[in-house]
């Protein structure tokens, strides 16, 4: 009989800390308590440990430390980005440019400007969600003030044309932010060279290994926007907040893991992921979701045919398999992913979709227990589907 | 989130399946959502057998199953009268925003009731609103 | 000769974080680190952790779960309170009413309003930093609609009257907030009785001996406000973000422990303040900041005359003392903190101010400790300062 | 925030107090600021000792005690000519917004050197600006 083994492959979700993160973060929980802010020593000494925290950040995106602000995490970092420039350029204009796949922390938050007089262009996506940069620069305006465009999609792995994006923003002036929470540690990021026309980029500690409940927003130097933590003078008077020291220090360290041998590292998920890959292709009416090589060496996201999705992900974890899907069941009628919809998957395909994203938590064998549990159970589903006909199966 | 019942029925749903010579067949669903379908077994106005196929969330299998179970052995009037909060008490609970998923069940089985009805030439029952 | 000791003394700054509530947060910092909305079983875990935590942050404000909103601190929470308010009701009207010795997670909020078109009563405050509830009656407008009155004060402990200007916000159907920052764990809340009239609290976890970068806003139910974090649905979709399952499970229990036995707490803190406060009175030239009841009981603010606090507050760092002053020196020129200013205090003097807030860090011997250092360490500046002539020393 | 040397200099200012007949004494500061006396005794155009008095942080105070340091047996045209970058050298280095906190030293050093000037009768040198 098989064994039952736990394996989590939801590291978009999120990812476990690393004991090395965890140790160094130990102290300032426990002893070293002092608040940054304090003149005396232990006050001093969590100054210190943020400061030095930020040199791994700036060192990690190529960055000077004086442009990386520490936030509570992916969600304040995109809500200061998006609303911050907003507002504090809505004399300049008041129209925004995004995509219809960005996370919903850039989303509702255009949402919520929309309410409040400015007007956002969501760009066409697409079959694999990609975003075309010809798009954008038709669709700037006069009064276009913010474009907003994920590095990588947290769904369906694609990735963007960020650098063609940002040239296109530079020569119209515009500002440019970019999500990089789902990137960071998978390609090498260079605020000075490669990435010099970002003006504004998001990361989240708890997506490489750290903490959860702190992020980072990259400011660059000039750049123009409200506070949005308005209080004490933490982060050079840019995010008022005692600062979750703890945190900070956690996320430096795991910066610093995520970083080093980005290429070794993603060999060795892409290889994982490619064998598990061809595996789940093997059975029938089943498809994936995303661009074929533009995407997260990490990520999966698949859709069965006859199945829903919240279902399959309950039958997995009741076999050890953490994994994500896009459809959401509330009061009996399926909801299904705003990324799926935007790359124009038809509802009864996208309510059977189902994510594995791999990452250090995995091995070789995960991906053999996988592929028997995974054919086991979407097998199992279908036999009780009434849309489901064995014959129609054979069509792939 | 599903307490140990649900996920019982969930895991192990049973009735599962289609019955060949079925005497009554209901189909519910809304669009874009759950779907059952069911096959009824009747005889001496008594479900003497129940299958069902059901595409849907975690509650929507359990109730299926669940709601089989109960009017398993039961008179059509009895089966008629199954409520989903009954489906749900028997299940010892669903989360809030899910008891709807069990709406289905109750559907399928009247339609089933008045499919086989129709058959018999008897006037289908109406739902009360 | 007099051993050193380490003296902490600023627990109005931070506080540590205690051993239990460290303890309590080590398993979702290691083992458990899903995501609290991922389905399957490690982040049903995490969610039951956090729904567990908001039973006993409703416990301890006397308020029901649904009301407690996680927020990264108190500047979040006042921030969200302050500004999510104002933004809602702005079409009822555009009117707010504060104290001018708010913090400044308040006060600079506020001033951000004022920036976008609100208008701002800044309500006087006596010489003790009382603010008078008829005052706050006679500045309600038709078009008010936000109160926002801190319970006590951080730096001179000052305590509000809080019931009575809640009733007068009710009977003028204003919304009323208040920051319990400071209070929290010194007097017995309960939202459902006593603070019938708050609509909205915000609270701070490291300032009760939970972590840093953590904090509430207790929203009374129906209370009509705008979204601050937009993204996820996270926190009945009111505040977006993967939730920092350590820090929420932390100041869960930091929050049990600081609001059990709260009385005998108290009398132990304030028997020690009491002593340190009629000893530091025998120093010449010196004056208590704040009223002289109606404070925290741990809380104690003195000026001392011909001396400036910054200097004080280091050589009493390099004596193992930590503590905290109003006075800020930039460039040369000293600046003094709006409080001391707001209660009128000349600048000579509050330039000479001293923060000593007791807590859970100190015992007895420190008292004697802390008076025999700072006596000799005002007597050692005062023998430095050209504006210090012994003969008006004995003036008191 | 200091580095040792400020924080020796702050904890154990040198030559802090009065002269009592001294040749010279000047006094500078910021109105609600950093405020300090320096007392001269000078003797063949030399500062033979220097005494001094600051009200302020621990920037000012420290400052005043290099100062003094630093122009104790100089010439007066020597200890006209010390910067507050050279004090803050001496000191090996002030955090950033502090520098400006040398500033009064060197002002209450020229106050007492042109206050000396003037009993001896010599017009005031001047201030470069
Ligand atoms: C692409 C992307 N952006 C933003 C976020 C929000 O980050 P957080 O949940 O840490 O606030 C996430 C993850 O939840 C994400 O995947
Ligand atoms: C009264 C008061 N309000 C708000 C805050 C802000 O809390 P935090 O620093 O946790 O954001 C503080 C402490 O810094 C405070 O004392």
């Amino acid at each position: 009989m098989r064994e039952k083994r736990f394996v989590y492959m939801d590291h978009a979700a999120t990812t476990f800390t690393k004991p090395e993160v965890a140790e160094s973060m130990l102290p300032f929980l426990r002893e070293n308590f002092g608040n940054p802010s304090s003149l005396y020593s232990i006050g001093r000494e969590g100054k210190e440990a943020i400061e030095a925290a930020r040199e791994q950040l700036a060192k990690a995106l190529g960055a000077k430390p004086g442009e990386i602000y520490f936030t509570s995490g992916g969600t304040e970092s995109d809500n200061w980005a998006v609303k911050g420039t907003a507002f504090s350029r809505r004399k300049k204009g008041k129209h925004i440019i995004t995509t219809p796949i960005e996370h919903h922390a850039v989303l509702y938050p255009c949402e919520y400007l929309e309410s409040q007089g400015f007007d956002v262009t969501y760009l066409p996506v697409d079959r694999y969600g990609l975003v075309d940069p010809a798009e954008v620069e038709a669709a700037i305006r006069e009064d276009t003030v913010l474009i907003s465009v994920m590095y990588a999609n947290n769904e369906i792995g694609t990735i963007e044309p960020i650098q063609e994006i940002g040239e296109i923003a530079k020569e119209h002036d515009v500002l440019f932010h970019t999500d990089a929470v789902q990137i960071i540690g998978t390609v090498p990021l260079d605020m000075k060279q490669k990435h010099k026309d970002v003006d504004m980029l998001s990361l989240s500690s708890h997506k490489f290994y750290g903490p959860k409940g702190i992020g980072v927003l990259y400011l660059r130097e000039g750049t123009e926007i409200h506070n949005y933590m308005h209080g004490g003078g933490q982060e050079r008077g840019k995010r008022a907040g005692t600062e979750n020291v703890v945190g900070i220090v956690g996320m430096g360290k795991a910066i610093e893991l995520a970083t080093s041998n980005i290429e070794k590292h993603n060999d060795k998920i892409r290889k994982m992921r490619d064998r598990l890959l061809s595996g789940v292709l093997e059975i029938p009416s089943c498809r994936l979701n995303g661009h074929p090589e533009k995407r997260l060496p990490g990520n999966l996201n698949f859709s069965f045919e006859y199945i829903e999705g919240e279902s399959l992900l309950l039958m997995l974890d009741q076999m050890g398999v953490c994994s994500s899907t896009g459809s959401a069941c509330t009061s009996g009628s399926l909801g299904t992913s705003h990324v799926l919809k935007a790359i124009g998957l038809p509802p009864e395909i996208a309510q059977g979709s189902l994510r594995l994203t791999l990452g250090d938590a995995n091995s070789e064998e995960d991906i053999d227990y996988v592929l028997d549990v995974l054919s086991e159970t979407v097998g199992k589903l279908r036999n009780m589907s009434p849309f489901y006909k064995p014959a129609t199966a054979c069509e792939k | 989130m599903y307490n140990k019942k649900v996920m019982d029925h969930f895991m192990n749903p049973r009735n599962v399946g289609e019955i060949e010579d079925a005497d009554g067949i209901g189909e519910a669903g809304n669009p874009h959502g759950d779907q059952m379908k069911i096959f009824l077994k009747i005889r001496d106005d008594r479900i003497e057998d129940v299958k069902f196929k059901t595409f849907g969330c975690a509650a929507a299998i359990a109730s299926s199953s669940m709601a089989t179970e109960l009017i398993k052995g039961k008179t059509l009037k009895e089966a008629w009268e199954l409520t989903n909060e009954a489906v749900a008490e028997a299940l010892e609970g669903l989360p809030p925003g899910k008891l709807e998923c069990s709406v289905v069940s109750r559907e399928a089985i009247h339609r089933a009731i008045n499919e086989y009805r129709k058959k018999q030439g008897l006037e289908a029952l109406e739902e009360q609103t």
